[in-house]
């Protein structure tokens, strides 16, 4: 009378929901769209199911796990042909994804992965090297020797998990440079702000601030300015509009560009190869770049 | 003296009285239950799979963590209280019992280890409330704010996982017995349970009579402190099988779960009818409550809203909901 | 007193979900009288003066004040045309000074600006409490008083309006004897000066005293209309109740047993070494000014409140009670001043209300016996002949005489060996009053020993069989009933002056 | 019959006892007070930079957002009432103005039309609660989803820029007068005004006299729908404009601006001793507990306790001043 096994599970009515339009239907299932970033990258999405003609139906987390798992079954019920997934959390994730298994729907990860289950693709940035490209530049701007002050995404997404890994892979085989203070602010820039005003009072000396993201780099600013000290390096991560915008005013150093929006086409591009039962590669890199004022 | 004519008379004509009273009382608690169906009805006219069985026990399965925490704050409410840190019980006691598991400890002895915690959790609130005198809007916010800060010293902010290999654990949050999911199971005897408690029992009556006017209930020789502090307790020792059942779907314990969840409990406990004044409901009310908030959110999602839709569309469904009701009793 | 009347209601009818409460009736005051309106519990009365000033609105009938036909919405509507009200209930916001109360909705402001003028509001506060001869700090927080001292305030407040029309609902009975002398100087002021005074209360004493016509209403139906003077108590009392009621306080032939309850040296920061000793089968009366002391002498009896000091015996035992739990253990029943703050619970049934202090003997292993249940209550619905459409209604829809009646059958159910009331007629009407009197005769033959604190001479004096006089929080005087008179006690209660 | 000189001797010694019970109540207001002069004093001993000017202005410019909003708040929790919306009005309110900007209105006309704007979202919960007949905890918590979804539909999730050129708005978050930070300039000017009106005027009385109890209030003509109306209005427009400092201190408008901050300014009123229920209370008492969680917000990051820690820390703090004011009061 037990099992794991949903009873009415692993139907073979995919087939028919596929033919009642002829459409490929895709689920995309966003961990929020509260942050500038996931906006793109389902904005991306959408322009290029548009272009495709398929249908694509969009679930929102507001990050959190459970939410994301009940939405994805939600799509399950709907019979979706391909499920593109960004996980809030790459472990809570794996159910989610086994549900879509069992229920014989291809699954595809972007801009953060999956930690178990069958993914057929993966499509995201590289945040272990946009960590290191970030601690690159730094050390570079300081010449070798410094103190920074590292801002962290919420903790324990892989994001942050990934970018803090690649920014000490650097910085602490560098015998000069000194990570004085690391407070998490959660993507988030009022956080940002307040976290950092509050470091400037415990730590008043250093040189360079890293922050896990775009959001998080510009609150640490208006903290820096408003204490007079616009000297001190700024290096975000994603090259949002805004933050573009502040390296080129000089009040940001330096950003390392993510393309949401090229992840969000490519998740596209991709969830229709599989629906036409084409191969695709199981890791689809997406370029990083180091965005400066030149 | 023997009551006249007249009186008898009267009697009679109040009897009738009553009746009537009770249909519209009757009417008011059904109100919720209309509203559901009325919701129901659209959404499966507009979506054709929002009826099949598979979304149905879909949708069920999905409420089944909320639910658990609206029926302990049911009590809660109840008696006049309210908790605010039931999201936060879920997660530190997930966190332990997922915790525990990967320690080493067997998977049935974690989770009784793991709602026994959420029990003392609960416990501590109620201590706090009743021998402390505290509003429980403050305590309950303070131990929101002190509970979701030990998950995560205890997580260190990571999800805790490597549990996975037990199937009596997955069984809880991902299992069938007879076809029926496990959460859901549990969800209905847990309720079939609570709906005796607060019916036919001592203590059902006396959560009702403190709500009601803790005053008397003192005055009438009613433990309330030790009442107050069962039913904190009670709601502690759900929120932690909430956490636990979410841990077993997920197959990890994150250090945010349950964010603002104590939000949604409340909203399907008022949206049941039950007065957030205490002394008046019924936890029948919050199961339909429940169901409300969860087929919305399944039908939005099936219907392709957006999410920043949905928000505004939940936001105006309880509005609604909760004028109507008010229209309607006064 | 040809002259139009001031106020004239036809025909009201008023049904709250179905349920006739008023049908047809009429009432009129005129300029210079106290017209008393007079019913059992429930009757009516104060629904009939809250749709006369706007609270409720009425299903038929006219309401012309000065032969205008007027349609009040609300509390403000009628104030304006010069009707002021003293509800039954209080009506005072706790932390605001007495001032604030006095002026709510009214304040005295610079001008048309919003600024309160308080100065010019401490002066007319302290104007209209003078009027009454009571010495209230305008500026007290109104919780700081003695309900008593509320009541008084409420009067001060509605004769600040000035009205032509001054509805009283019970004002007496939170107040003592003295408090009611002075608010009858203040009535004789005002019927003087043309005001016309609806009076309701449930003391018959007070209506002959000061009262120029009567008016019944019975189960909500209008009864008739008499000159005071022209009257029999008699015939007044069986318009109320429909019939012939005797004697206000049954005979008793008392079997005063052994002592049951004797308390030494009570001592607490309201009152001090209080020692007195109540025997099986007694009644004790206490007696005192409002504010004396005297409930709180008995919630610390019943560990409602902490003592400082004293010992409490019980059959000879000494008992130690902590809480009002070990009260009951011990087999003290306590029927509260306040009914709708402590004795009831007004979300619950009759039926819920009744069994909540004895649970235990209708249940099995904690799990309630419906049967058991119904059982006790509806044995309980027919001894006090509860007025009820069946023991699901809520308490809270009941009158006050038949929730009264609750207060005291819910502690019947555990048997007391002893039975505290405090107030126990407070705003019951005459045939309650008897029938609780009945009560107490009935359950001191069984042995139950009662103390019963009364701010009401008469039932003082007609009901106990010793009297204990509190006089600011000590014992003032303990007489015997053939020894007790009104002069004894108010002689005793005002520290001998 | 004329008052005895007994009676005359008894009032005066009760009168007496007010006196001491006056004593006794500053005590109890001066509670929080003393609190948080033992935070800082212990705060000032482990952390040398803790009292410097800049420092203090830094903590009191990062409390001016939660002081705005529980301002606000306190004039709801006089009423008996409470507010859950007021981070989605601050949201919402802040997104509009960036945006009337970043459509090219004047900076001072689109502040003026973001607080009107917040004015009318308090409008309606006020009208929900008092017309409706809502629990304003249900009204507000709808209200709260239905803000954000409105926020996130116009921002459509991102933050609003493009309109740091006008130094008249940056001004209002990051200005200085005289030395002293803008917003902690507005915070105190706002708070003076809003001690006037509750200690001075009619309106004031009345919120006072809704609280303590509406039905009296209502016999007594008070216009207790109006009352309520304006109460939420006030606290929509005092969100807003925290909406709009914070707005101009970051330089953009965030969807998420404002999460979960209406626990943080129920928090600081009830640390400064209003009661929940309503009647009770005073607006200095806010202010301070605004500074007690400004202070250890900030305090906690100087000595560098990690942030996970700190949350326990806070919650503590909070649970322990409750506590301890009502052990005081008892
Ligand atoms: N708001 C209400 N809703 C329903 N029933 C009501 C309401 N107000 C009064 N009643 C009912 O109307 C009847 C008359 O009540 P009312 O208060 O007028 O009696 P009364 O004569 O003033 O009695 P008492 O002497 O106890 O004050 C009672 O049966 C009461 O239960
Ligand atoms: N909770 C309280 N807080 C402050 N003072 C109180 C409180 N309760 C009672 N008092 C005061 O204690 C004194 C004694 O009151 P108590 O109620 O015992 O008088 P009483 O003799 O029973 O008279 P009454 O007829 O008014 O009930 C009064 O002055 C009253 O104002
Ligand atoms: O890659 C994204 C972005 O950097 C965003 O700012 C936070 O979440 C991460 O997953
Ligand atoms: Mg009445
Ligand atoms: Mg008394």
């Amino acid at each position: 009378a037990c099992s794991t096994e949903s009873p009415t599970s692993g139907g073979d009515d995919e087939e028919a929901s596929k033919e009642d339009d002829g459409k490929v239907h895709i689920g995309l299932a966003v961990s929020t769209q509260a942050n500038p970033f996931f906006v793109t990258l389902k904005e991306g999405a959408e322009a290029k199911a548009e272009e495709m003609g398929v249908e694509l139906t969009t679930v929102d987390a507001k990050d959190d796990a459970a939410t994301q798992l009940s939405s994805i079954e939600d799509l399950i019920q709907q019979d979706v042909d391909v499920l593109v997934v960004n996980p809030t959390d790459s472990e809570a994730v794996v159910t989610a994804i086994e549900a879509a298994n069992d229920a014989d729907i291809p699954v595809i990860t972007v801009d953060r992965s999956a930690d178990g289950g069958e993914v057929v693709s993966h499509i995201a940035s590289d945040n272990v090297a946009g960590g290191e490209m970030a601690a690159d530049y730094i050390k570079e701007q300081l010449g070798g020797e410094g103190k920074v002050v590292e801002l962290e995404g919420i903790p324990g997404s892989s994001a942050a998990r990934e970018r803090g890994k690649g920014f000490h892979n650097v910085v602490d085989e560098e015998s000069g440079i000194e990570v004085v203070a690391k407070q998490p602010a959660d993507f988030e820039r009022a956080k940002g702000l307040t976290v950092m005003e509050n470091i400037i009072q415990s730590t008043p000396e250093f040189d360079a601030v890293f922050a896990h993201n775009d959001e998080m780099a510009l609150g640490a600013v208006q903290a820096l300015e408003a204490a007079g000290m616009s000297d001190v390096v700024v290096v975000g991560f994603d090259a949002t509009d805004d933050a573009r915008a502040a390296v080129k005013e000089g009040t940001m150093d330096a950003t390392i560009a993510q393309q949401p929006t090229v992840i969000g086409e490519k998740g596209i591009e991709t969830a229709v190869k599989v629906a036409n039962g084409k191969s695709v590669e199981d890791f689809i890199p997406v370029e990083l770049e180091l965005v400066t004022a030149e | 003296m023997k009551p006249t004519k007249r009186k008898l008379c009267l009697l009679r004509l109040e009897g009738s009285n009553v009746k009537n009273k009770s249909l519209g009382q009757l009417a008011q608690k059904l109100g919720p239950l209309l509203g559901l169906i009325a919701i129901v009805v659209v959404l499966s006219i507009m979506s054709p799979q929002f009826l099949d069985l598979d979304n149905l026990f879909n949708v069920l399965r999905q409420i089944s963590i909320i639910a658990l925490l609206a029926f302990g704050m049911t009590f809660v409410i109840l008696t006049g209280g309210i908790d605010l840190s039931v999201g936060s019980t879920l997660a530190l006691a997930g966190a332990l019992t997922a915790g525990f598991m990967a320690g080493g400890i067997d998977p049935i002895i974690a989770v009784l280890l793991g709602v026994l915690a959420g029990a003392i959790m609960g416990a501590f609130n109620g201590i706090i409330i009743s021998k402390g005198k505290v509003a429980p809007f403050i305590a309950t916010l303070a131990t929101m704010t002190i509970f979701r800060g030990l998950t995560l010293v205890y997580t260190d902010g990571r999800p805790v996982t490597g549990f996975t290999d037990s199937v009596a654990f997955e069984m809880i949050g991902r299992g069938y017995f007879f076809g029926i999911p496990v959460p859901v199971l549990m969800m209905f005897v847990i309720f079939g349970v609570l709906l005796f408690v607060l019916r036919k029992t001592v203590f059902g009556r006396h959560v009702y009579a403190l709500g009601g006017n803790e005053e008397a209930s003192i005055l009438s020789g009613v433990k309330v402190n030790r009442v107050k502090i069962w039913v904190y307790s009670l709601t502690g020792a759900l929120s932690a099988l909430a956490g636990i059942i979410l841990t077993s779907r997920l197959g990890s314990a994150s250090p945010n779960a349950g964010f603002t969840y104590e939000l949604d409990a409340i909203a399907a406990v008022v949206l049941g009818g039950t007065s957030l004044s205490g002394g008046r409901g019924w936890i029948f009310g919050t199961l339909v409550g429940a169901l409300i908030i969860g087929v919305l959110n399944n039908g939005l999602n099936l219907l392709g809203v957006s999410s920043n839709y949905q928000q505004i569309v939940k936001g105006g469904v309880i509005l609604l909901a909760v004028l109507l009701d008010r229209q309607k009793s006064s | 007193m040809s002259q139009q009347p001031l106020i004239e209601m036809k025909g009201i009818s008023k049904s709250f979900v179905g349920n006739k409460v008023l049908d047809n009736v009429n009432f009129e005051v005129r300029a210079g009288e106290v017209h008393a309106l007079l019913g059992e519990n429930g009757a009516g009365k104060s629904t009939l003066m809250k749709i006369l000033t706007g609270i409720y609105q009425r299903d038929e009938g006219e309401v012309l004040v000065k032969g205008e036909p007027v349609h009040f919405q609300s509390a403000n509507d009628s104030e304006k045309k010069g009707i002021a009200v003293i509800h039954q209930e209080l009506n005072i916001i706790p932390y605001l000074t007495v001032m604030e109360n006095m002026f709510l909705g009214r304040e005295i402001k610079y001008g048309k600006t919003g600024f309160i003028n308080k100065k010019r509001m401490v002066q007319k506060t302290k104007e209209y409490l003078d009027q009454l001869g009571v010495e209230i700090n305008p500026l007290a927080k109104a919780k700081e008083l003695s309900v008593g001292q509320q009541q008084m305030v409420e009067i001060a407040k509605a004769l600040s309006l000035n009205a032509e029309v001054i509805v009283m609902d019970e004002p007496t009975a939170a107040l003592t004897d003295r408090e009611i002398e002075r608010l009858f100087n203040v009535v004789e002021k005002l019927r003087e000066q043309g005001v016309g005074i609806v009076y309701i209360s449930h003391r018959m004493e007070e209506i002959f005293k000061i009262c120029d016509r009567i008016s019944v209403l019975r189960d909500g139906e209008y009864i008739g209309t008499r000159e005071v003077e022209n009257v029999e108590y008699d015939e007044i009392i069986s318009m109320l109740v429909g019939r012939e009621l005797g004697t206000l306080f049954p005979e008793r032939d008392t079997k005063v047993g052994q002592v049951r309850l004797k308390v030494e040296n009570l001592s607490s920061d309201m009152f001090n070494d209080i020692s007195f000793e109540v025997k099986e089968g007694e009644i004790l009366g206490v007696a005192g000014l409002m504010g004396a002391g005297r409930s709180e002498i008995m919630q610390a009896l019943f560990g409602y409140r902490d003592l400082e000091n004293g010992k409490i015996y019980i059959d000879g035992q000494e008992t130690k009670i902590k809480k009002p739990l070990d009260a009951i253990k011990a087999g003290i029943g306590f029927v509260t001043e306040d009914r709708k703050e402590e004795g009831l619970v007004l979300t619950m049934s009759v039926r819920e209300n009744f069994t909540l202090t004895n649970l235990k003997d209708v249940s099995n292993q904690s799990i309630i016996s419906g049967q058991k249940e119904s059982q006790f209550v509806n044995s309980m619905i027919s001894r006090f002949n509860v007025k009820t459409s069946g023991m699901e209604q809520e308490v809270k829809s009941l009158s006050g005489g038949n929730q009264q009646k609750i207060v005291i059958g819910k502690w019947l159910g555990i048997n007391p060996k002893i039975l505290i009331l405090d107030e126990p007629t407070r705003g019951v009407d005459v045939g309650a009053k008897k029938e609780i009197y009945q009560i107490m005769n009935e359950l001191t033959e069984q042995g139950v020993s009662i103390i019963m604190i009364s701010s009401e001479l008469p039932e003082v004096l007609g009901m106990s069989d010793r009297i204990m006089v509190i006089h600011e929080g000590q014992i003032g005087a303990e007489l015997n009933r053939d020894e007790a008179d009104q002069e004894k006690i108010m002689f005793a209660a005002t520290g001998g002056e």
